[in-house]
């Protein structure tokens, strides 16, 4: 298993089992899973698609420095996430983060720990095109918007 | 010579990906500074900033050569 | 989506895209997918192989039932569970257990809910073969052997 | 008649998947002390039973018909 293939950017629609397929072993007995797709609505407001950017070879090294750190939390266990950039419509997946631990309850544990990092550290920004504009999504609380695809006054001042 | 990155919306404020500025060092804080009063950029309060695809404080110097992006809040996942 | 195949007892392989793929849908933004497999050692044990027995309409009554109990826990969830039955090789899969919801967080613990539920009510057995023997097991916790193969004296008396 | 079905080490036990009583009606309870005393079964006390692919207490009866299994602790997943 090549460790550079663990943590992905990619453009192409991903495979859950593809990327799971790179956790299972024979010392682990659970992987614990997360897809993360492309919801319709969002606090009533309807989504028609996203957009993500990366910064690609910097969002390569966070996943891996998350990686890094479930192994210091969680020390037997392997992690691998790849996350989706460019247009995505309606239920497609965004990203996908497969942990494998021989025990269950780590496998939760860390997989849940990897998607908060994620939204904390990894230089990836979505934007949301609905039928009556379109927004970068500021950050994980999703707080921050600019209606107007870009930032208002009070955020430029 | 040093290259700054932008992304998301910021990408859409300048209107490119990237800049090129033609300095041997400037910290991060000056860099600010200057992106601010030479360019389109009013308000940088939220914005992070990477030095060689690594997260850096105000006061670290880019240096000839380094790669620096401007990271605004993250929403991946 | 025909509700019978959400829950399913089989002697072939098990699709991780597969089973996942039931519960994705336009309203989830989230699905956990958790995969059980056969793991080498426990407590350093060295297994060889497993073999699953079950009940197996009963089995898919009390998987739906869990589905069910999920439902109510957490009301916009949808769940998908397949297991394995048969002979098993290492790092086979014996399980995978799918939730979607709308939001992350109700997708790791409605997940976690199925799986310790499975361990609890669902009439499936496992018997592990080592290089020394082979024993049915006994209950979730894995305390309860038959190292010969059969119950000794004190759990026939 | 009811049909009383065996898995896991019980099968090993019993030597056969099911047994068929030509009875019309009995108390898991009662089944459980035949099965004991005319059968291999030495001891059943952490075994559960179902009626009809449900758990069932030992004082529900099992009727003419009825499909009983002998349920030993779980162990999927």
């Amino acid at each position: 298993m090549n460790q550079n293939e663990l943590f992905k950017i990619t453009k192409d629609p991903i495979n859950i089992e593809e990327v799971t397929n790179k956790v299972i072993r024979r010392e682990a007995g659970a992987i614990t899973t997360f897809t993360g797709t492309v919801r319709e609505f969002t606090k009533g407001k309807r989504t028609l698609y996203l957009e993500y950017d990366a910064y690609i070879p910097m969002a390569v090294k966070k996943l891996a420095q998350i990686g890094q750190e479930i192994s210091e939390k969680w020390p037997d266990a392997i992690t691998a996430i790849t996350h989706r950039i460019g247009r995505l419509d309606i239920s497609e997946i965004a990203v996908v983060i497969a942990v494998s631990t021989p025990h269950r309850k780590d496998a939760y544990d860390a997989n849940e720990y990897a998607i908060e990092r994620i939204k904390q550290i990894v230089p990836i920004w979505k934007k949301e095109h609905w039928e009556d504009g379109e927004m970068w999504i500021g950050d994980q609380l999703e707080t921050k918007r600019y209606p107007t695809g870009k930032p208002e006054e009070e955020d430029l001042v | 010579m040093i290259t700054v990155l932008f992304f998301a919306h910021l990408q859409e404020i300048a209107g490119m990906e990237k800049l090129t500025l033609d300095v041997d060092q400037i910290s991060i804080k000056s860099l600010k500074q200057k992106l601010k009063e030479e360019y389109q950029f009013k308000n940088l309060d939220q914005i992070m900033f990477a030095i060689n695809e690594e997260y850096a404080t105000e006061d670290e110097i880019i240096k000839n050569g380094d790669i620096v992006a401007l990271i605004p809040p993250v929403s991946g996942g």
